[in-house]
């Protein structure tokens, strides 16, 4: 089977040792990035909603004593934008959709940056074991992973966050237990390429451990595609989160964007159209920004691409 | 080993008629750096039934000239700058009917008289009689005409040249079903007057303008499918000649196999093939026997030089390799840095070459005369063609540069009958300064 | 391998796979909790309650029950949803109609557009209409479907009020037999206009919400491709047999770059039954994601086992149908290296 | 009469409309229209010994059996139905001791299936109930209080009871279970089998009601046809229910004149205002209370992670009664309700007999007062966290967490955990024996006697007070349990209703739950829809479609 993630670009295969080269050349690398104006543009927008979560407390009173909680507003239900107080309107809780908006930025940071995390420490561990050791090892890891593969993987995440039960902290266990596959199989595949090269074997002949080689020979020039693809994920992550939230498995109440989004939708007949879009817009920008900075990373990265400019 | 070559000697006297002239050509590309000047002002002729060489380092632009006969070039970010690539399309020899006779210099087909002055001479044809087309002028329409039928080109990966998803005879069907349509149909007997959807459908899958209705109709129409399978038997009897004349054998199953089934070389006659399908008067080969094995390449250029031979075609070869260049061309052109240095008859190129760069590349040639140890390298790199300065291209790697070397540039001038050389050591005395573009 | 060879080789494999899933599945869930909760009113003692869980087998050991279960799926008892309050076996044809229409409907666009698109950009390298696909396909791969879906629905229904929600009127729908379960079918079997116009017209904004992501994917893919198969010898070699650049485009390079596409249009149908579930939400789309998405709220193990073993058997087939259009297209593949 | 014309000038249109030339009847007395009603949630069963009480099945079963007495809107007073008298010690139908009821039945009246209905159906009906003792039905109901039936000729039935029980009629006579089926339809399918459920009878009704079934594609709809033979008064449309609709959708529905009626509540009401063809109507109040329950009987070790609360937290009276004073009332019933709801005493919904106007009532948020006994009790200074259990998305969620905003409101140390669960799981969690939460939020169900919910909601040892511990937390338990028995015992109505007004002021004061609200009965429904009413003892209050007109 063609290997492919899920944007459809082929998970590129590269034999030199070009991330270890190219971090020597930071400088380059950075100007490489900048060069392209839709990377800078996607670099804006993560600054700016990364300020957005650091900034939260600053930008609107945070709610006690659980900020992550949506301040309810009883006595101003499904308030329009542009309500003193309420500048994008409320819900019909009487959340304030800007507090949401903004502390939302905070509870999708969270996410990715969990979710990122714990699957491509997991991921890289088993997909390198596999590709380290191989034989029986490689063997029934990949079955395994073959079999958390026939699933698609939102819906994986959507049965096992049902089965938890619905809570934020639950989504992203989901998603942890969901995600790690797709890293495993590409440091797997990337591992068995490296692992080809002449410096390794120059490495063996020296008599270097096997951990030797790997740290130093074979995960710097083996992780490229998946600095790459974490970057994306870090947009995609938010996504499906928000999906999921939406459907309905995070608590209600919470600041999240998908919940609102959730939240909003019953009221579209009636003409409240603002707590949907706003926060919704968040998630799409949140996704673009990620989106941007990965593809061109990717470019910069990819010398196959590079050349093709 | 006996190579061919085309007798010009006898020729020569009478002003050898050229089938194609090249003035001034450039062509540039954009690039973020700034304007490459991949072929900057490169002057040649290829006289009719010769076999000229090319040749000159990678980048050097050489190959970039050849596929501007096709206008092959990719656009953007490649320009066409300015010149001209005169052409002189041929016809069968009315004498003789293509078997050879005096009147065509035994070739079997002489020039295609001038559509405007009908043969008698003007300034279309530049006083020629012969029709004169500037490839670089042409309509689209006219152009694909001539690509295939009478200029045809023959890569260098037949590996990369041959659509990996098509059989070989779809892809050699396909020059068949462009140019000769109309023979497909009168030997699958089919009348050219006759009219209706039967025989307009017939003449749209013959030349590759089906629609959708008429392939349905070739499928579920007994009557119209027996004409159409009628056609196919004659377009595959030419697919299975033209690949029996490249020596493959067995055409009839290769025809039905995929490129990747086939050998280098094999692929490699399959491009002949191709290129030789309709008799074009013209044949750029580009490298054509780089990607092949050594054992293979002179098998390939036998057979080039053998069905060019028979068929009174010229040839533009296209090479970096010298010693094959000796062996099988009449005339070699030496270029270097998007320029042509030196132009002139094998044996002048090689036993007497005039420009330093073109003695540079004859000493880095291993002979067998060469003592071991000696083989020479030409010091320095050739140098970035985005915006030259007026100046010889070749005057930093050459050892006997002077003042007027980088001051301006050298032009072609004749040192011998028929060998031109573009270099202030040879004409010292006239040096021309072109305008920077 | 031959091709024949490689799907049953592959076929063998499905089962096997599919048991994994199963197990998977089936271990998490009850794992996190008894499926007797569907059965159960929040007023039932204990001991109705172990009534109950003796009556579904509930209260044996796990690998006992999921024996049950598998015994259960092989006879086509795939358990009682709570959230239909009908078997799942009953409730799935009707609301597989449903998806399956949408989906179809949503592929067609996708594919349609997406290679057009594609094929259109990748032609017109750099300038506008890539710029504006290339815009399309990030945008589409970071657009939020459910947010999408809304917007859609604020414009299209809310303020314009162009385009129904769910999936038809209901007295038009009720007034013709509906062998088949697809609207569009039955109203065409039917030969009613107005019922086929129903239908068609309740499809509009959903199956474009569903589409949208897909279009963005395939012809993020279909461009690059193409762009790369254009830069191919084999191009010019067509060009310089002198085959117009209709033909040098549809015969050799487009059909090429089909092949890696290929692949990412199998990969769509997972992006299709994964945005099913929102797009059905937000559209009143009576199919399985909207029961999935009720069966995940309100605990319906049953109906959340079934689904997620039908949506891998689907991906698994489509998969196997991605390898074997691949390698009728490229003749280069050999299957199962 | 014009009727019969606007109907058929009203099915042209439509014929037209779907471009259709069906053949429209002729006869102006078969004019009959379809009210096409959202349901809120597709029967399990139709079967009578297998409904569960309040599922969606009780609605259907409403309009196909007839029980021996009815309730009809306007009023919770009994009327007679398959029994042309409702037995009262007046009449002599309940005997001296209290304990036997006889019931003379009406004559005439003949099954679905066409056979007769006599006292034998009744018996049959009920033993039935009683012998399959399903799990999910509310068997109990009978078999709880029932000591034998009796045939006493063809037309006389009677039962005897194993105690006085003031409540009889209502709980017993008029739910679901009771519903009176055919027993040749179900000897021939099946019989009765001892803990089975009967898979004929699951999907095929044969009763005496005013409607028949007709078919039911399951996920899809169910039609309900008019029984011409009906022998009380006809209906006059039929009635066609759409499943396996969401609440918005049903709401988008009936904005779109798809629905003629559909089934809502208050938070929807926001929705539908101002939609032009429909109208909301409300009437009274639901007699299902929107409470919270606080558990005073927590096992070891089995709270939710995060919960500080000691086991006995809840046994402390102050702390009960300072979360009642906490609670946003007005949040509640003006902001989520929409302003359709009542706080109601503790334990006796407004409506049910007894209820006292005049009882003291939590129902406005007083936080110094919750902040004085929170003090009180000691727990100020260090605070707790505690979770309340919910099933996720519903109305209770919004309950809990105006709770927690109102609790949170108090003191930064104080934390409500909202957590919010699967329908079936919460299900699950709630019939543990102890609940492995502190606090869960629900609503009540619904009864027409005071002693039902007294005995269920407030007795230290009736269902809830035993499983919750209610002894733990009593000031005095043997006394109101005392109480709570003689109100049930009690059959004079002006002595019952002073000692149930001594029960509200007493559970005022040592409350057991945290009443939201009283969720006032809210239907909406199409313009052309004629003779809508409201009766909360019915399963759907506002569904009782024989006698509801369609004129479009």
């Amino acid at each position: 089977m063609a290997n492919t993630n899920i944007e459809g670009a082929p998970i590129r295969r590269r034999q030199d040792s070009a991330l270890r080269v190219r971090l020597r050349r930071g400088g380059e690398l950075l100007g490489l990035i900048l060069s392209n104006p839709t990377t800078v543009f996607g670099l804006i927008l993560i600054f700016g909603m990364l300020g957005m979560a650091l900034f939260a407390p600053w930008l609107t009173q945070a709610n006690t004593p659980d900020p992550y909680q949506m301040p309810r507003d009883w006595g101003a239900l499904r308030m329009p934008p542009g309500t003193p107080g309420h500048p994008l309107g409320t819900t019909n809780t009487g959340g304030d959709v800007l507090y949401g908006v903004i502390w939302g930025s905070r509870t999708s940071l969270q996410l990715s940056i969990v979710v990122v995390g714990v699957t491509v420490v997991i991921g890289t561990a088993i997909g390198s074991i596999a590709g380290m050791v191989g034989g029986k090892v490689d063997e029934i890891l990949m079955r395994i992973v073959d079999v958390f593969l026939s699933i698609p993987e939102l819906i994986f995440a959507l049965a096992i966050a049902a089965i938890l039960g619905p809570s934020f902290t639950n989504i992203i266990l989901s998603l942890c237990l969901v995600f790690w596959v797709k890293y495993a199989r590409i440091m797997r595949a990337q591992i068995i390429l490296v692992k080809q090269n002449d410096y390794v074997d120059a490495a063996r002949v020296i008599g270097d451990s096997r951990l030797n080689i790997y740290f130093r020979d074979i995960l710097p020039n083996a992780a490229t595609p998946l600095v790459v693809q974490a970057t994306l994920d870090m947009g995609a992550i938010v996504l499906i989160g928000a999906t999921l939230s939406f459907i309905g498995l995070s608590e209600s109440g919470i600041a999240e964007w998908g919940v609102l989004v959730s939240e909003g939708q019953a009221g579209i007949a009636s003409g409240r159209w603002w707590a949907s879009t706003f926060p919704g817009l968040m998630i799409f920008l949140w996704a673009l920004a990620f989106n941007l900075l990965g593809d061109g990373l990717r470019d910069a990265l990819d010398p196959r691409t590079e050349s093709r400019r | 080993m006996s190579i061919s070559k085309t007798d010009t000697t006898g020729a020569q006297t009478v002003a050898p008629a050229t089938i194609a002239s090249v003035r001034g050509l450039k062509v540039h590309f954009r690039s973020k750096a700034g304007r490459v000047h991949a072929v900057d002002g490169v002057d040649f002729d290829v006289r009719d039934g010769e076999t000229l060489g090319l040749v000159g380092e990678t980048g050097c632009g050489k190959s970039v000239t050849g596929r501007a006969f096709l206008r092959l070039l990719p656009v953007p970010p490649g320009i066409l700058a300015g010149g001209s690539v005169m052409f002189r399309p041929q016809t069968s020899c009315g004498g003789c009917g293509g078997e050879g006779c005096a009147q065509c210099g035994g070739s079997g087909r002489r020039p295609t008289p001038c559509p405007t002055c009908r043969g008698q001479g003007c300034p279309d044809c530049q006083g020629t009689g012969a029709e004169t087309l500037d490839l670089l002028k042409v309509s689209d329409k006219q152009m694909r005409g001539i690509r295939g039928d009478r200029i045809a080109m023959i890569f260098q990966d037949p590996g990369k040249a041959l659509n990996p998803t098509l059989t070989i005879g779809e892809q050699l069907g396909e020059v068949f079903l462009q140019h000769r349509s109309v023979d497909l149909l009168e030997e699958a007997g089919i009348d050219s007057g006759e009219s209706g959807f039967q025989a307009g459908a017939l003449r749209r899958l013959a030349g590759q303008r089906d629609r959708r209705t008429d392939r349905m109709a070739a499928a579920l129409w007994p009557p119209l499918r027996r004409r159409a399978q009628s056609v196919r038997q004659a377009l595959d009897n030419r697919i299975a000649a033209a690949l029996g004349e490249t020596q493959i054998p067995n055409p009839r199953n290769i025809m039905r196999s995929y490129p990747h089934e086939l050998s280098g070389g094999m692929r490699q006659r399959v491009m002949i093939a191709q290129a030789l399908a309709c008799d074009p008067d013209l044949i750029i080969a580009d490298e054509p026997t780089t990607a092949l094995d050594v054992t293979v390449q002179a098998r390939i250029l036998d057979l080039i030089g053998q069905l060019q031979a028979k068929r009174g075609s010229s040839v533009i070869y296209i090479s970096h390799d010298l010693s094959v260049v000796r062996r099988i061309c009449d005339r070699v052109a030496v270029m270097y840095a998007g320029r042509v240095v030196e132009i002139g008859e094998t044996d002048q190129i090689f036993n007497d070459p005039r420009h330093p760069y073109t003695k540079g590349l004859l000493a880095a040639v291993p002979t067998t005369r060469t003592p071991r140890g000696k083989l020479a390298a030409i010091p320095g790199s050739v140098p970035e063609l985005v915006d030259p300065k007026p100046s010889c291209r070749f005057a930093d790697r050459c050892a006997q540069v002077h003042a007027a070397c980088t001051a301006s540039d050298p032009i072609l001038s004749a040192v011998n009958p028929g060998h031109d050389v573009a270099c202030f050591l040879e004409h010292p005395t006239s040096p021309k300064t072109e305008a920077a573009e | 391998m031959q091709l024949r060879d490689y799907i049953i080789r592959r076929l063998i494999a499905l089962p096997i796979l599919l048991l994994g899933v199963s197990i998977i599945v089936f271990s998490l869930t009850r794992i996190a909790g008894s499926p007797v909760g569907v059965y159960l009113s929040h007023e039932m003692s204990p001991e109705e309650v172990l009534q109950i869980e003796q009556r579904y087998n509930l209260d044996k050991p796990l690998p006992v029950q999921y024996a049950y279960w598998l015994r259960g799926v092989t006879q086509g008892d795939f358990g009682w949803s709570g959230v239909a309050s009908a078997p799942v076996a009953e409730v799935f044809p009707a609301k597989f109609a449903a998806t399956m229409e949408l989906s179809v409907a949503a592929a067609v666009v996708a594919v349609a557009l997406g290679l057009w698109l594609g094929t259109y950009a990748g032609v017109r390298r750099n300038k506008m209409p890539d710029h504006i696909t290339r815009i399309v396909a990030v945008s589409g791969a970071s657009l939020p479907l459910f947010w999408f879906g809304i917007v859609l629905l604020i414009v299209f229904w809310a303020n314009l009020g162009w385009f129904p929600v769910g999936r038809s009127t209901n007295d038009i729908w009720e007034s013709i037999a509906h062998p088949t379960g697809f609207y569009t079918l039955d109203a065409i079997l039917a030969g009613s206009w107005t019922a086929l116009m129903d239908a068609l017209w309740h499809l509009v904004l959903p199956s474009i919400t569903l589409g949208f992501g897909a279009v963005a994917i395939i012809a993020r893919m279909m461009r690059s491709s193409l762009i790369e198969e254009l830069q191919q010898d084999y191009v010019d070699a067509a060009r310089a047999k002198g085959l117009p650049e209709r033909l040098v485009l549809k015969r050799h390079a487009r059909r090429n770059a089909l092949v890696p596409t290929v692949t990412v249009i199998g990969l769509t149908i997972a992006f299709l039954m994964q945005g099913a579930i929102a797009a059905e939400i937000i559209f009143r789309w009576p199919g399985l994601g909207r029961w999935m998405a009720s069966a995940v709220v309100r605990g319906d193990q049953a109906t959340i086992m079934t689904y997620v073993l039908f949506t891998s058997v689907l991906f698994l087939v489509a998969n196997l149908v991605v390898d074997i259009i691949y390698a009728k297209l490229d003749p280069r593949v050999r299957l199962g290296d | 009469m014009s009727k019969g014309e606007t109907h058929d000038s009203a099915r042209w249109a439509a014929a037209l409309a779907a471009g259709l030339m069906l053949a429209v009847p002729a006869t102006a007395q078969n004019a009959r229209d379809t009210i096409v009603h959202g349901a809120d949630e597709e029967p399990a069963t139709l079967d009578p010994a297998q409904v569960e009480p309040g599922a969606g099945g009780e609605a259907v079963i409403f309009h196909v059996y007839d029980r021996l007495l009815a309730v009809g809107p306007g009023s919770a007073e009994l009327l007679p139905s398959l029994a042309t008298q409702v037995p009262t010690r007046d009449n002599g139908l309940i005997s001296e001791d209290g304990l036997t009821y006889t019931f003379p039945l009406r004559e005439g009246v003949t099954f679905h299936d066409g056979t007769a209905f006599t006292a034998d159906d009744v018996k049959f009906s009920w033993d039935r109930v009683m012998e399959m003792d399903l799990p999910e039905s509310a068997s109990d109901i009978l078999s709880d209080k029932v000591a034998e039936t009796r045939v006493v000729d063809d037309y006389t039935f009677e039962v005897t009871l194993n105690e006085v029980d003031a409540s009889f009629l209502y709980s017993s006579v008029l739910p679901m279970t009771a519903s009176i089926v055919s027993q040749d339809a179900v000897e021939a399918n099946g019989g009765v089998v001892a803990g089975e459920p009967n898979e004929y009878m699951s999907d095929t009704p044969v009763g005496t009601g005013p409607y028949r079934l007709t078919t039911w594609n399951r996920t899809e709809n169910l039609t309900l046809e008019v029984n011409d033979d009906y022998w009380g008064d006809m209906a006059f449309d039929h009635v066609r229910w759409e499943f396996g609709l969401d609440p918005d959708v049903r709401v988008l529905g009936l904005r779109a004149g798809e629905f003629d009626t559909v089934e809502t509540d208050p938070s929807y009401v926001a929705d539908l205002e101002g939609a032009e063809g429909v109208i909301i109507y409300s009437e009274g109040l639901l007699l299902e209370p929107l409470h919270i329950g606080f558990n005073l009987n927590i096992p070891e070790g089995a709270l939710p992670e995060g919960d500080t609360i000691p086991l006995d937290f809840f046994h402390d009276v102050r702390i009960r009664k300072a979360f009642n004073y906490a609670f946003d009332y007005n949040a509640f019933i003006n902001g989520a309700l929409a302003g359709f709801g009542q706080v109601n005493p503790h334990y006796v919904p407004i409506g049910v007999f007894g209820y006292d106007p005049d009882a003291p009532i939590y129902d406005t948020q007083d936080l110094a007062e919750a902040e004085r006994l929170f003090r009180e009790a000691g727990v100020w200074d260090e605070g707790f966290t505690v979770s309340v259990v919910v099933e996720s998305g519903s109305l209770f969620e919004i309950q809990c967490l105006i709770l927690k905003d109102s609790i949170e409101s108090l003191n930064p140390n104080f934390r409500i955990n909202v957590a919010g669960v699967a329908e079936a799981v919460f299900d699950e969690a709630l019939s543990q024996n102890p609940v492995e939460y502190a606090m869960w939020a629900k609503n009540g169900d619904p009864a027409a006697d005071p002693s039902a919910y007294l005995e269920t909601y407030s007795h230290p040892d009736g269902e809830w007070g035993e499983v919750h511990g209610f002894a733990n937390g009593y000031a005095d338990p043997e006394a109101v349990g005392a109480l709570i028995d003689a109100i049930a015992e009690e059959l004079d109505p002006t002595v019952r209703a002073g000692m149930i007004a001594e029960a509200q002021q007493v559970l005022y004061d040592d409350p057991m739950w945290l009443i939201g609200a009283q969720e006032g009965a809210v239907t909406a429904y199409r313009d052309w829809i004629n003779g809508m009413v409201i009766q909360p003892l019915w399963p759907r209050p506002s569904m009782n479609f024989a006698l509801y007109d369609k004129a479009q």
